[in-house]
């Protein structure tokens, strides 16, 4: 019997983009399974139309990458049975239920947590930190997540933290270089430069380079390890960034997928963890 | 020859409609899953937001004016309703100290804080004279940034059932929301073209120095064509938030592209003065159809988006032939 | 005999649901003025825009200097020496007059510059402006004049090409006597250049001053086509309406009432000054002056379309506030406006809803719903009455002849039921017989009791129907004149008293 | 009274400048940080780009048109010319096998190819006669989809130094980026005020049949017109991709409307014929001093959008009294 999958994603970036990649290769071990993938442009209503078309097409697992993590009912009863496996974004736990519904995925919290693990030792002995905070698109859970989760490693392992400035950037890398170029230009000290992913701290990297600051006293932290910002921490521009597990969440997804279209038992949950990156285990990743 | 004539002034004139057919027909060809009435429905449920949009924005095309702000509205009323029919028993919602409101009550809260920003719309370019895409650009910031003080930027979850049914019910086979865009578009077709309001919009579109001069008042007017443009959009924010089960400060994001792309595609003129409601539902019929169909065939997203744009300028250049004798 | 400048044969051209010519044969005299009449509708302007490439022939030959030609677009009519002032006028009003003159083709610096020569432009601009007696500056926007004053500017436009053909579709509809005066002085000069004029009017008299031929069109066919001298008004009439017409100002005279309306101390800065007048029932109150003498302004501030700066207006001894034409409309006052373009026709709107866009108020049910029957219905009364030559109700009005445009909003303002009605140039661009029509509504209804203000710049009209006449001169009413007493010298000397005083 | 009356209109007339110089003093005093000359030529690096894009832009509104693609033509541009710039020592390149092209080589790409795309927006436009709105609308959609392929939607990143430099160098004092603005500028400046081409535009969006009776190739002039404003983006396209030192297909997401918004607040006039440049490089700089002014206080970005709006209205209110003297 030949497997249909349906992918719909939140949009593109290039964690998405790998993510997608690594459904595709984890589906080629199968011969008999086919994958269709769509990305819904961040429009909760496009993702909504791509599960119904998925279920008019009587496909056999849906692959979704929530939009809005709200949206999970509304999805699991357009999927008109068919099971769904959601991805990377976390819905509410009440709604999976390891049959026809499970999560994979990394905890959002996590890659702040270990920022802020990262931080606590650099800044070892300091006792207020003076922060530049650069967030992803407002409203979205893993904005949220990691932000929380930075900060409150931070807070608990005794620092005071001081804002010199918080503000999104979108994830968007040109976005956080001219936020962060304006910033510099006031003159306003600061220790350490946060940002929600690697995007927006190659961003900011390239900024501060154009103004010869320190990058190893001044450190910039991201998330996501992305081949350029793995470059960027083997060149000791970014201090460290958190390995998102881009393969492994893609087939761990697929694998679900495949498990609960041939209606066998799977797991409420599967985790991929984070993994922090910097200069010491670089050559790993 | 007259006879001819007359054929071809037909289609010319229905082209919009023809090019609707000819997708629907090519589409059935294509996929087996294209005709289903389950699949015709999903189309009408995920158009319908976008629909009430258009439809709306479309009064303001005509006058000669643009909406920006609609796509806003949408989320600034999502996250006032939502926000309200939390369940009592979810311990973060946004005040937390609410008592119990009706579903009914808590819509039409939202319905008329979305149509108040377009009663301000309206009011700022017919009394001070600054150009409807200033205005409504500026309301757009406005509004999504008070949808996000609001929430703080968080989703708000949890919303309760008698609240969702609104947009997940049905009455008979047909799913609510199909039935609310059914009837803003009657009552945008009677207020068009029974009553003196939709003259006068056109009129405003058409010449507004003749209709001021015919005794129009174009300021009225003007608030009032705003104030329906947003008490649409607020309506579909309703719509969407009670599909989506959840309030969002960024739902309408670049929704008042799709929608004035919807109206412009249906023949409604930027040029002021010309517009219909049939037209205007062919033009979203194309893009949802368009949409949906391109799911249906599994074509790349990115393939897609390419094939989009150039259906939509070919269906456009098509229906344009109908003015091409004129000049 | 001399070859024709131009020639054009078995012209055919249809618009939807129109065949505008059929068959139009037309021949033009080198260095002749040769004058195109015809009732509204009847394919002049038309037979003009095939000539210049607006729409080109269906079928039909143009041939130009002796060699057929093909003439798809206005440049290559440019080129080909065949200059057209515009039925409609046609400025690009955010520019100024000289930008509007020399579009297209503005002197450069340098033989192939690439920048534009601003200097020369106005110098060239004075020059040509001084050639026509106009005293204008040449960097004044466009939008900022009047309606005689951007005709001005059209006819210097057309006249700068050195054309060897120049067609003038009504250049006179805006101007009064002066200017006229001065037009013809024009074309004087351009015969005596050997350049062939077309010359489009509804002005019977123009022809007998200016034109040595005459063509006739009817119905988008040839009539007559004969030199002026073997014409007389009556044959002409005759030819173009396919009728006699006995009398072009029907007018009755009935008793006058008492005072309905009084204006006291009208002022607009720097427009209009102290004016102060009244209007009785049953009174065809002519309003005459050059132009630029404010009249216009006058009726706009008294229908609220401007802002006064002080001044009452009193109906029926009361006194009213009028700020806007709502207010006005209120009140019972109707104004037809001078600028069909600008404030009158809505272009994308059908004949049906143009006609009635003024009083939808009177024609809705449960005070909401448009009662589309009786519109309907009036509507076509009024197409019929007023004979507008249009294929139907629904018909774009942008598509309908200049004239048959204007009788539409004749008929929205009839529609109105006003007890007062301002009209401001009611007749201009319409044709003899509908004139006639026009000036006969006009007498109906003061006989039934309403009040008329008739501005106009044609003498003969304010003569022939007014029970007085206000003669403006810069703003301000220079005299009140009673029917005895009107002739065309009295108003003329008012008309221009104040310059007289100050030279 | 004159006196009185050639100050007041002196005042409205440059209004738009007024509202600048009014905020510049604003942000003075309520930030040390502002008047510093590294902010203002952070400023204006900042805005370089935008500025560019809405000069181009404002083109096609003059003309009546407008031109939604140029966001798009700044992402592709972005991903063409950084696939040829990348680092060969970067093993992840998006063309593995492309051999050394000099970066002024793949600028010139760049520009050409996102120029292509405002040659078919402008033939489109004049000889299809469809409406600006859905023609650009269009193209912006297939560009966007071209770039996403291109790049499979992946940053591209790692480009080379000697490309790097041109967005990030300076001539003496001067950032590079800001130099190729101020060029622009006075392109722009001299083309409206001082060649036929500029007086065209004007004349074809204030009233196109006089200007077509006046024997102007309306249709050649449309196309030009587009494709300045492609030109003028893929410029930026190229400045803000070696800003950034990647290309990203998302790039240029959005950024039509913030031109469309900085031209319009310069009082360019969507129903045609007006504009003038000083006022379009005052409503990007209004824009931009916004951003920066908000950014230095610190103010929090939601509440920092609704301040933003409310500014963006205030001065177009401000600026339009200019216009109420008349009727
Ligand atoms: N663009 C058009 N589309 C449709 N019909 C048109 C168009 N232009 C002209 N017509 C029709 O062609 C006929 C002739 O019009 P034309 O303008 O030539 O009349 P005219 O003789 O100039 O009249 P007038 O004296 O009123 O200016 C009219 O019936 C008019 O409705
Ligand atoms: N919008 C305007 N802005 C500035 N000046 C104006 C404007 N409209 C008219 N004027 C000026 O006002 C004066 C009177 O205008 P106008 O020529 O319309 O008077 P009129 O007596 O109605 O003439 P006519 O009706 O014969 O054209 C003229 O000097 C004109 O230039
Ligand atoms: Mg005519
Ligand atoms: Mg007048």
């Amino acid at each position: 019997k030949q497997f249909k999958i349906g992918v719909t994603l939140y949009d593109r970036d290039q964690f998405i983009s790998s993510l997608e990649q690594a459904i595709f290769e984890a589906a080629k071990a199968y011969p008999n399974v086919v994958v269709d993938s769509q990305d819904a442009k961040q429009d909760v209503n496009q993702q909504i139309a791509q599960v119904d078309v998925f279920a008019t097409k009587k496909y056999d697992a849906i692959i979704v990458n929530l939009i809005n993590t709200d949206t999970v009912e509304t999805i699991i009863s357009r999927a008109k049975g068919i099971p769904v496996i959601f991805v990377n974004r976390r819905p509410r736990d009440s709604a999976i239920d390891g049959i026809k519904t499970a999560y994979v995925g990394s905890q959002e919290f996590d890659a702040g947590r270990m920022q802020g693990e990262y931080l606590s030792k650099f800044f070892k002995g300091k006792t207020e930190l003076r922060y530049v905070l650069f967030m992803g698109q407002l409203g979205l859970e893993n904005t949220l997540e990691r932000t929380r989760g930075v900060k409150e490693t931070l807070t608990k392992a005794g620092f005071k933290l001081t804002k010199v400035y918080e503000d999104t950037a979108e994830w968007d890398r040109f976005k956080a270089m001219n936020q962060m170029q304006q910033l510099l230009g006031t003159g306003k000290p600061f220790d350490v430069v946060i940002c929600n992913n690697d995007e927006m701290a190659l961003g900011v990297i390239e900024a501060m380079k154009a103004l010869k600051m320190d990058l190893k006293k001044i450190p910039v932290v991201g998330i996501d390890a992305t081949p350029p910002a793995k470059e960027a921490v083997k060149a000791g521009d970014m201090a460290m960034t958190v390995f998102q597990n881009a393969k492994a969440q893609g087939k761990v997804a697929l694998e679900f997928a495949l498990k609960a279209a041939q209606g066998q038992k799977i797991e409420k949950f599967g985790w991929v963890p984070f993994e922090p990156v910097t200069l010491e285990n670089i050559s790993k990743y | 020859m007259r006879n001819e004539n007359v054929l071809g002034r037909f289609v010319n004139k229905y082209a919009i409609f023809f090019i609707l057919i000819v997708m629907i027909l090519a589409l059935s060809l294509l996929s087996p899953y294209f005709l289903t009435g389950q699949n015709l429905i999903n189309v009408l449920i995920t158009e319908s937001g976008r629909g009430i949009l258009a439809l709306g924005v479309a009064f303001a095309i005509m006058s000669k004016g643009i909406d920006l702000s609609v796509g806003s509205v949408v989320s600034l009323v999502s996250v006032i309703v939502a926000s309200m029919v939390q369940e009592s028993s979810y311990t973060a919602r946004i005040f937390p100290n609410m008592p119990y409101v009706p579903a009914l009550v808590a819509i039409l809260v939202g319905l008329v804080a979305g149509t108040l920003v377009g009663v301000i719309n309206g009011s700022l370019i017919a009394y001070t004279g600054i150009p409807p895409f200033i205005a409504t650009l500026g309301t757009q910031i406005i509004a999504r940034g008070i949808a996000l003080i609001i929430t703080n930027a968080y989703p708000v979850p949890m919303l309760r059932q008698d609240f969702k049914q609104i947009g997940q019910g049905n009455i008979g086979p047909i799913p609510n929301v199909v039935i609310v865009f059914a009837a803003i578009a009657l009552i945008a077709y009677i207020l068009l073209n029974h009553t003196k309001f939709g003259k006068n919009v056109y009129a405003i579109g058409g010449n507004v120095n003749a209709a001021r001069t015919s005794g129009i008042k174009v300021e009225k007017n003007v608030v009032a064509i705003y104030a329906f443009s947003a008490f649409c959009a607020s309506l579909a924010g309703v719509l969407i938030t009670a599909r989506a089960a959840s309030g969002i400060a960024t739902l309408g994001n670049g929704y008042e592209t799709d929608a004035i792309a919807a109206a412009t595609i249906g023949g409604t003129s930027h040029a002021g003065g010309i517009g219909t409601v049939p037209g205007i539902l062919a033009g979203i019929l194309i893009l949802g159809i368009l949409n949906n169909g391109l799911l249906l065939l599994g074509i790349s997203p990115y393939l897609q988006q390419v094939i989009k744009g150039v259906i939509i300028i070919v269906a456009v250049v098509f229906d344009m032939r109908k003015n091409a004798k004129r000049r | 005999m001399e070859q024709p400048i131009l020639e054009m044969k078995n012209i055919v051209r249809t618009f939807p649901g129109v065949k505008a010519l059929s068959n139009v044969d037309f021949t033009l005299k080198k260095g002749s003025v040769h004058a195109l009449m015809g009732e509204n509708g009847a394919g002049k302007s038309t037979l003009m825009k095939c000539l210049v490439g607006i729409n080109p022939p269906d079928s039909g030959q143009i041939i130009l200097k002796g060699k057929p030609v093909v003439i798809p677009n206005p440049l290559i009519a440019l080129k080909s020496g065949i200059a057209m002032i515009y039925q409609e006028l046609n400025p690009v009003l955010e520019r100024s007059v000289m930008e509007n003159i020399w579009l297209g083709r503005e002197p450069m610096r340098g033989k192939r510059g690439v920048f534009v020569d601003h200097k020369a432009m106005y110098e060239n601009t004075k020059t040509l402006l001084a050639d026509l007696k106009l005293d204008l500056d040449p960097k004044q926007k466009v939008k900022e004049l009047s309606v005689a004053k951007m005709q001005m500017i059209e006819i210097a436009k057309a006249i700068s090409f050195n054309a060897d053909i120049v067609i003038m579709d009504e250049p006179t509809s805006a101007l009064t006597n002066n200017e006229v005066d001065h037009l013809f002085l024009m074309i004087e000069r351009l015969r005596k250049r050997n350049v062939s004029v077309i010359y489009i009017t509804h002005k019977m008299d123009e022809i007998f001053r200016v034109a040595d031929e005459v063509t006739v069109l009817r119905d988008g066919a040839n009539v007559i086509t004969k030199p002026v001298s073997e014409m007389n008004i009556n044959s002409l009439i005759t030819a173009m309406v396919g009728r006699e017409l006995t009398d072009m100002f029907p007018k009755v005279d009935c008793p006058i009432g008492d005072v309905r309306m009084e204006v006291k101390h009208l002022e607009v800065p720097g427009l209009v000054h102290d004016v102060s007048f009244d209007l009785r029932r049953g009174e065809i109150l002519g309003v005459s002056g050059l132009v630029g003498a404010g009249r216009t302004e006058m009726m706009e501030a008294i229908f609220g379309l401007r802002q006064k700066s002080s001044g009452e207006i009193y109906i029926e001894g009361q006194k009213k506030n009028i700020h806007t034409p709502v207010d006005a409309i209120k009140c019972h006052i109707g104004f037809l406006t001078e600028d069909r373009r600008q404030t009158g026709i809505i272009p994308v709107l059908t004949v049906k809803n143009n006609t009635i866009i003024a009083s939808l108020g009177n024609y809705t049910k449960a005070k909401f719903f448009l009662d589309r029957r009786k519109i309907n219905k009036t509507c076509s009364e009024y197409k019929d009455m007023l004979n507008i030559r249009t294929p139907s109700l629904e018909a774009i009005i942008q598509n309908l002849s200049g004239g048959n445009q204007q009788k539409v909003l004749v008929a929205r303002w009839l529609l109105t039921n006003s007890d007062i009605l301002i009209l401001d140039e009611p007749t201009r661009g319409i044709d003899v017989g509908a004139k006639a029509e026009i000036h006969s509504i006009i007498t109906k209804l003061a006989s039934e009791g309403k009040s008329i203000i008739m501005v106009s710049s044609e003498m003969p009209e304010v003569i022939g129907m007014s029970d007085r006449v206000l003669v403006v001169c810069q703003g301000r009413i220079t005299a009140v004149l009673d029917r005895k007493d009107l002739d065309q010298e009295t108003i003329m000397r008012y008309a221009t008293s104040i310059n007289n005083h100050t030279a």
